[in-house]
């Protein structure tokens, strides 16, 4: 063997993503310590939150580094323009933390033409996607007793345009299931004024308010939400309300806000490089960072475990085919849950690039003394992993 | 009612941005600097109140009656040794000087506060509100409003009624010949900004409240300063706040047509107003 | 020891030279008045004794102190003060507001205050609320001597203040000048208005080119010396 | 024929009127002298015909068009060329750099096919030997032949000359009048202020006194420098 | 003036030895860069195209704030309309990237004519904030085009770059990847816009217009007097500068196949970081922005990994060059030792004048 396996990794470890990738460094010396870690060599790399950034990194990877295979975590801005060059490039890229929509219809030419998109050769991607989602979130509504009519606070961007769409996002499946959905449009990030959702909202008697805004925006929303005097029994949020810190900002008006939980230390699953539990992993990170866990912990993690599993079943790690192929028929137990790409639960155009791991609701309940806990409250979709409680209302 | 509730939203959300444009409209009036890094200075002041809060426990209004001295401070010292360096007919330098200050600050903050988004603790006065017939008017957007009013009042009040505030419009209309009645055009300057920067961190404490800051949203924010000074005419500090309102009422109306126009809406009103008015609303007569 | 006297005095503008080696005194309690053609120099002469534009230290001495290397806002609490080029009236501020920016920032004591500047100008007591901008030229430079004299100076300089003025109005503003004089100050005038140059001044300098050509009392210059010096050629 | 013509043209700064319905004709070929104090208005008058400033009221025709509004780079097309009294060359170019802008812009000719021309008005003015070097070091006299030369460089019809003999010796004072006589020898209609009257009359046919922005005087210079109220104006010193 | 012109007395030169030099320094230099994916790595070739495309960008700056007096802040306005043009011709129009790149220049072109009219308006900073504003409104505008991803962005199909112009005679003449075949394409197309941009720019200071713009930065008021159309300066520098600007997004986009709203219109990317090329090379000079990008590069190569650190730096950095040597490394470098690699001064010399 002799010469270390090269892995190129892009997160966005500076900017206003960074809280994604704060764990990056803990995952990282783990792996570094870990048996197979020995094997590898990792190049990290800092998309500094900035898509033109990231293109650049992964370009002077593949180029400069000769990397063998791609890792890269967080958010679309991050996952797409460096799977859009690995893909360009061949070279086998993993990538992770991004649902699947974005990340597969945001890359192709025209998102708008289903008969135009293609599949990637060299591109795999393991998360959950809309369709999870939009099934943990009406799930947990269903727990309570509404009037079904639900708000959209969806942004023009890659999760805002994706969850919104009309045919692989929210509105066709909430109309199956007998929601009305009040969709004033979409919004731009960094917006100061949410007066005209809020009106728009209070005009449709909206009692379940869902979205994915930016951390800011949700803030300065549910704010000015309140003192409108509109008061949702339900506000299941994706990404805003993803970190502790920002459930936080909102005082003691975050309580029983709902989200999507990806991964948490309940989650009853264990590495396939340490073989720790989730909770060990969320501990041993608060016990070197004294900081609480957050969700893209496991998901970093799984991302190293995958390349280790990936690189343990190829002979030639320089052969980029036989790499994507080895990558194609993963079959891992990872610390997110099991990962193989056989198009469980997808549309056959994403079959062969996409697999999905497990996903459930939870709500942030205000701890005593301050703080805020992320308790399951559903897991209609992955009765394994256990809940913490049930769904309440807003008061 | 809904579209009475829109431009009540609108004048309000207009409060804000007039207060984070006066200090830089005190600054763009007497030298003419176009300062980008000012965002970033309301951050940074945000920032300091929220250390003030976090350390010594402080509630939010004490913690930025303490850290306005400082920012005093440091815009005085920014201005004297800094930017006072930059000034001239060219507007190059203090571009890039305050361009240069823009990125060095934000990733300073980003070095020590993280990306973390923060917000200052505000207990039940962020969500409460008055009504009033059928509209809703937060407590918090009218106290800021009202701010921005107090500030332009006082700011007024020290331009026209204070030889202090006699010696800002003789040092912007001329400094050489303002140096001649033995004022020093640095010192002007510097207490100048540092005045500005008061306001800085009566801005900083009212974006801390209302929402999530972190230290990349500053240029967000500067843009509309910017409108509202342009907006309002060089100078006029009345016209900031007629700007604010202008770019606020815009929004939230573009927004009640469909969010996208949103903040499409307040850059073409202010294209609009420039259109008709290149130098603004209020123009100073002389310039 | 001359009130306020220049050593080899030189200014430049970027690469250009406008004074070479001008050497020049004030003696207490006198007038002296600078004449010359259109760009000889007078401006920059008086821009340099103000301090607008440094120089060596050495080159200007005020009351023995060198005072070359400072700066206007230094200068002028020595006891210098400048009625500019152009009146320069501050056109944010009122009438009023110019007069008092005159002390800005110091409590000064002698004759000058607002009200014996408005004994002096009468007119400026009516206007004393106008900007000083929408005022007649005349009256807007009574504003910019009376804002000159309110930090009482010991010593006045100024320039061209009969600039584009009816005779009517400069006789005005000349009428003024004994008074002036009377209060203590020495002045240097500048004036292109020969004939006036010579009705107040002690003594006269007649620059040429950024040099001083002639020097002499009023009576004992001849026009033609004058003229000569003023022009470059014979009449 | 008159080349130049103004009605009833006034201008005013705030509350100063600097040109008050000032009316005159300049024949074409004409050499006129304009004197007045200082502060008079004779360089404004200078700015509204060449379109620097533009009039508050009255009309202004430049070979039987009416420029009044026309901006002052078509002026400079149509034959207008001058110099400013308070010099203002080009600081970063060279001089010879200064005439060729003029040259090649002002008769929109490329600059090889004006290079010659801007070498002989270098000769001329005396300016050769500081050809190549940047027009901000020249000392005040080489500025004043500078702006004479880049106003001829344009190759004007009408030629304005504002001040351009102050400050001279007698012996440069000679060679200008030389430059000015066979500028004007060559057809180019002249108007010169001017503060040296011997240089002046020297060379105009035809002297305009300007007082307050007004024309007290317009006629033969003997004649209207034998006026006393001429004489009181202008030569403040013989009261 | 033709009997002088029959019988030439006086030589009018513009070049100097070190232009000679370096005139023939730069043909060499560019046969060398053309010649570079014969025997460098990709690495170089990516690093070069990086330099390149930088340099464009700044050159057009450079004309327009340093020679126009036009402080644009909103150049990405220029680079965003061009890839986004460069993304409708492929996706929308089925062209190929390659003349697409065309079309992003023409885009950028046709927006700068209603930007011009609607800036030119506006004087010093609030043309600066101006062009800024409208830069954010093309980006907003741009973020609602659902057909090119809207607010998400969207990917070159992978279809259109596999197959763009000439990559496969490239892969089969060098021997390399599909991929590689298309570096090394954009890289010649990059050297081929950088080359004649500069070529184009330096060819414009020295005509009139040249003179012209010097002229108008000098004295405005004077320039007018003898006949300079300052007006049809500024249109002229302002239209080139967006043509360019244009030309080389679409280039980056094509290089880069994917784009977003926020990516393409941003202004730290394509303002901020050109306006420190120009500042830290010197502005105002065609050899500024050639050192300034060199500076850059080995920074961001050196700094990058270093993350906020790095760009501490840049903007420290920025200030000190400003305040300390506010004409650039370059202004420098000519002040020490008056050499000028791209003079545009009319030396007049002959007759009485002597010496050649
Ligand atoms: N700011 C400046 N930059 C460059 N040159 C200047 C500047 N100010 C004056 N000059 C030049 O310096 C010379 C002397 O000018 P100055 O203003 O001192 O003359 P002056 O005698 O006061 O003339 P005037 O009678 O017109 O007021 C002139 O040639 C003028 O063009
Ligand atoms: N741009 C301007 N703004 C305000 N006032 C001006 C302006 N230009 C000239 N003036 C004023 O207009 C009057 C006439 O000025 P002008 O320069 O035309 O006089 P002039 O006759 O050329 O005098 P001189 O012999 O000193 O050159 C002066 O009082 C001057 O101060
Ligand atoms: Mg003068
Ligand atoms: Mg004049």
């Amino acid at each position: 063997q002799g010469a270390k396996i090269r892995l190129g990794y892009v997160s966005p470890q500076s900017g206003p993503l960074a809280a994604f990738s704060e764990a990056d460094q803990y995952i990282l010396n783990g792996f570094a310590n870990s048996e197979v870690g020995a094997n590898f060599e990792v190049i990290v790399k800092d998309s500094q939150s900035n898509p033109n950034r990231a293109a650049d990194v992964a370009g002077e990877l593949i180029v400069d580094d000769e990397i063998d295979m791609m890792l890269v975590a967080s958010t679309p801005e991050t996952t797409n323009p460096v799977t859009t060059t690995c893909e360009a490039e061949e070279v086998p890229c993993i990538s992770t933390v991004a649902p699947w929509q974005p990340w597969f219809i945001g890359q192709q030419g025209n998102p708008g033409d289903p008969s135009s998109w293609e599949r990637f050769y060299y591109s795999y991607h393991f998360f959950w996607g809309l369709e999870d989602i939009i099934g943990v979130f009406t799930a947990m509504w269903n727990q309570l007793d509404t009037n079904k009519s639900v708000g959209a606070l969806y942004p023009n961007d890659g999760d805002g345009n994706a969850w919104g769409d009309p045919v692989v996002g929210f509105p066709p499946v909430l109309a199956d299931q007998g929601y009305t959905l009040s969709d004033p449009g979409r919004y731009q990030n960094l917006t100061d004024d949410f007066s005209a959702q809020i009106n728009a909202f209070k005009q449709s008697n909206v009692e379940i308010v869902t979205g994915v805004p930016i951390p800011p925006d949700f803030t300065t929303f549910w704010t000015q939400a309140k003192q409108q005097g509109f008061t949702p029994k339900a506000a299941s949020i994706g990404k805003a309300i993803l970190f502790p810190q920002a459930v936080e900002a909102l005082g003691d008006t975050g309580h029983n806000l709902s989200s999507e939980v990806w991964w948490s230390p309940s989650h009853p699953f264990n590495s396939s490089l340490t073989g720790e539990s989730s909770a060990d992993l969320a501990g041993g990170f608060t016990a070197a960072t004294g900081r609480q866990w957050t969700q893209p912990i496991g998901f970093v993690h799984a991302l190293f475990e995958m390349a280790a599993d990936v690189m343990g079943r190829v002979t030639d790690s320089g052969d980029a085919d036989a790499v994507a192929e080895a990558i194609a028929a993963s079959q891992l137990e990872s610390i997110v849950g099991r990962i193989a790409f056989d198009g469980a639960g997808l549309p056959p155009f994403a079959a062969a690039n996409v697999a999905k791991t497990p996903l459930v609701g939870g709500q942030w309940r205000l701890r005593d003394g301050g703080g805020y806990d992320l308790v399951i409250v559903d897991n209609s979709s992955a009765p394994n992993i256990p809940t913490g409680g049930a769904m309440e209302e807003i008061s | 009612m809904i579209w009475v509730d829109t431009v009540v939203q609108g004048v309000l959300l207009g409060g804000l941005y007039a207060l984070f444009a006066a200090g830089l409209s005190l600054v763009f009036g007497i030298m003419r600097l176009v300062n980008l890094a000012h965002g970033d200075l309301i951050v940074m002041a945000a920032y300091l109140i929220l250390v003030l809060v976090t350390v010594l426990g402080l509630p939010p209004f004490l913690a930025a009656a303490v850290a306005a001295p400082v920012m005093f401070g440091i815009g005085w010292v920014l201005q004297k040794y800094l930017l006072n360096r930059t000034l001239g007919s060219d507007i190059l330098p203090p571009l890039l000087v305050t361009f240069g200050l823009s990125i060095a600050l934000q990733n300073a903050l980003l070095e020590g506060f993280s990306a973390d988004s923060q917000r200052l603790p505000t207990g039940a006065i962020s969500t409460s509100s008055l009504e009033i017939g059928a509209l809703n008017i937060g407590v918090l957007p009218l106290l800021t409003f009202a701010s921005a009013i107090a500030v332009i009042i006082g700011l007024n009040q020290l331009f026209y009624r204070t030889s202090l505030g006699r010696a800002f419009r003789a040092t912007s209309d001329d400094p050489v010949t303002a140096s001649l009645m033995g004022i020093k055009p640095g010192h002007v300057f510097a207490t100048a900004t540092a005045i500005a920067m008061l306001v800085v961190t009566l801005a900083a404490l009212y974006l801390g409240m209302r929402a999530n800051f972190d230290p990349n949203i500053g240029p967000a924010r500067l843009i509309y300063a910017f409108q509202a000074v342009i907006i309002g005419g060089l100078g006029s500090l009345w016209g900031t706040l007629a700007g604010g309102v202008i770019i606020g009422v815009s929004q939230t109306i573009g927004a009640a047509i469909n969010p996208e126009w949103q903040i499409l809406a307040g850059h073409v009103a202010f294209l609009l107003v420039l259109l008709v008015r290149p130098r603004g609303l209020f123009p100073r007569a002389v310039d | 020891m001359a009130l306020l006297e220049t050593s080899g005095l030189t200014a430049h503008y970027g690469d250009f030279q406008a004074l070479f080696g001008v050497d020049i005194r004030l003696e207490q309690g006198e007038t002296v008045a600078i004449i010359g053609a259109n760009g000889a120099g007078k401006t920059t002469l008086m821009r340099s004794l103000s301090g607008v534009l440094q120089n060596a230290p050495d080159m200007i001495r005020l009351d023995g102190t060198a005072i070359g290397g400072l700066s206007a806002e230094d200068v002028m609490p020595l006891g210098l003060a400048m009625v500019p080029e152009g009146r320069r009236l501050f056109p944010s501020l009122s009438v009023e507001e110019n007069l008092l920016i005159g002390t800005y920032g110091r409590k000064v004591d002698g004759h000058w205050t607002l009200e014996t500047i408005y004994d002096l100008f009468p007119i400026l007591r009516e206007r004393r609320n106008s900007p000083g901008t929408a005022l007649s030229g005349g009256q807007q430079q009574m504003v910019a001597i009376g804002r000159a004299l309110m930090s009482n100076p010991k010593v006045l300089l100024c320039d061209e203040i009969s600039l584009g003025l009816a005779p009517v109005v400069i006789k005005d503003i000349y009428a003024a000048v004994p008074k002036i004089q009377e209060s203590g100050a020495s002045l240097i005038v500048v004036e292109q208005d020969i004939g006036q140059a010579m009705k107040v001044a002690d003594r006269v300098y007649c620059m040429m080119e950024g040099r001083v050509t002639l020097e002499g009392t009023p009576d004992t210059l001849s026009r033609d010396d004058i003229h000569n010096a003023y022009f470059g050629v014979s009449a | 024929m008159s080349i130049l013509s103004l009605k009833t043209v006034s201008k005013s700064f705030g509350s100063l009127k600097v040109t008050d319905d000032v009316s005159f004709e300049v024949p074409e070929g004409q050499a006129l002298g304009i004197i007045g104090p200082n502060g008079a208005g004779k360089s404004t008058l200078f700015n509204l015909i060449t379109g620097n400033l533009t009039a508050d009221a009255g009309t202004i025709r430049f070979q039987d068009q009416d420029v009044t509004r026309v901006p002052a780079m078509q002026r400079c097309f149509a034959g207008v060329g001058r110099s400013f009294q308070i010099p203002q060359p080009f600081d970063h170019l060279t001089v010879f750099e200064n005439l060729l802008v003029a040259a090649s812009h002002g008769r929109a000719l490329d600059e090889h096919e004006v290079e010659a021309d801007c070498a002989r008005i270098l000769e001329q003015t005396e300016l050769l030997p500081v050809a190549n070097k940047p027009a901000g070091g020249l000392s005040l006299l080489q500025r004043k032949r500078l702006e004479m030369a880049r106003a001829l460089a344009t190759d004007p019809k009408l030629l304005l000359l504002d001040e351009i003999a102050g400050g001279l010796t007698d012996a440069e004072c000679v060679a200008l009048i030389d430059t000015i006589r066979s500028v004007h020898a060559r057809g180019v209609t002249i108007i010169w202020i001017e503060h040296v009257l011997h240089a002046l009359t020297s060379v105009v046919e035809r002297l305009l006194v300007l007082d307050f922005g007004k024309i007290i005087g317009i006629g033969d210079p003997e004649d209207i420098m034998s006026r006393p109220e001429v004489k009181e104006i202008y030569l403040g010193i013989e009261v | 003036m033709s009997d002088i012109s029959t019988t030439p007395r006086y030589v009018v030169t513009t070049h100097t030895t070190a232009s000679r030099i370096a005139a023939t320094g730069a043909v060499i230099l560019f046969l060398v860069l053309v010649m570079v994916p014969f025997f460098a790595g990709r690495g170089l070739i990516q690093d070069l195209f990086f330099i390149l495309t930088m340099l464009v960008l700044a050159q057009f700056w450079n004309l327009l704030a340093g020679y126009g007096g036009l402080v644009s802040i909103g150049q990405q306005a220029f680079v965003g309309m061009g890839a986004y043009a460069m993304f409708g011709g492929v996706i929308l129009a089925g062209m190929d990237p390659i003349p697409a790149i065309l079309l992003g220049g023409v885009a950028a072109f046709l927006v700068a004519i209603p930007t011009a009219f609607f800036a030119f308006r506006l004087q010093g900073p609030y043309f600066a904030i101006g062009t800024w504003v409208i830069a954010e409104v093309m980006r907003l505008i741009m973020a609602q085009v659902k057909a090119l991803g809207g607010g998400t962005g969207t990917s070159l199909p992978r279809s259109a770059t596999r197959e763009m112009w000439a990559t496969e005679w490239i892969a089969g003449m060098l021997d390399v990847r599909n991929s590689a075949a298309r570096d090394i394409l954009t890289y010649w197309l990059a050297l081929l816009l950088a080359a004649a941009t500069i070529a184009g720019i330096y060819w414009l200071l020295r005509s009139k217009r040249g003179l012209a713009l010097s002229a108008v930065r000098d004295n405005p008021e004077a320039a007018k007097s003898v006949g300079v159309d300052a007006g049809r300066m500024k249109w002229l520098v302002f239209l080139t500068s967006a043509f360019g600007t244009g030309l080389a997004g679409a280039l980056i986009y094509v290089q880069k196949a994917r784009i977003s709203p926020d990516a393409a219109f941003s202004v730290t990317d394509w303002t901020a970081y050109v306006l420190f090329i120009v500042i830290i090379g010197g502005i105002g000079t065609i050899e500024g922005p050639i050192i300034g990008v060199i500076i850059f590069f080995l920074l961001q190569a050196l700094l990058a990994d270093y993350g906020t650190w790095y760009l501490f730096t840049l903007g420290i950095i920025g200030i000190v060059v400003m305040l300390f040597a506010p004409r650039g490394v370059w202004g420098l470098i000519s002040d020490k030792t008056g050499i000028q690699l791209f003079p545009v001064r009319r030396r007049l010399s002959g007759g009485t004048l002597g010496e050649e």
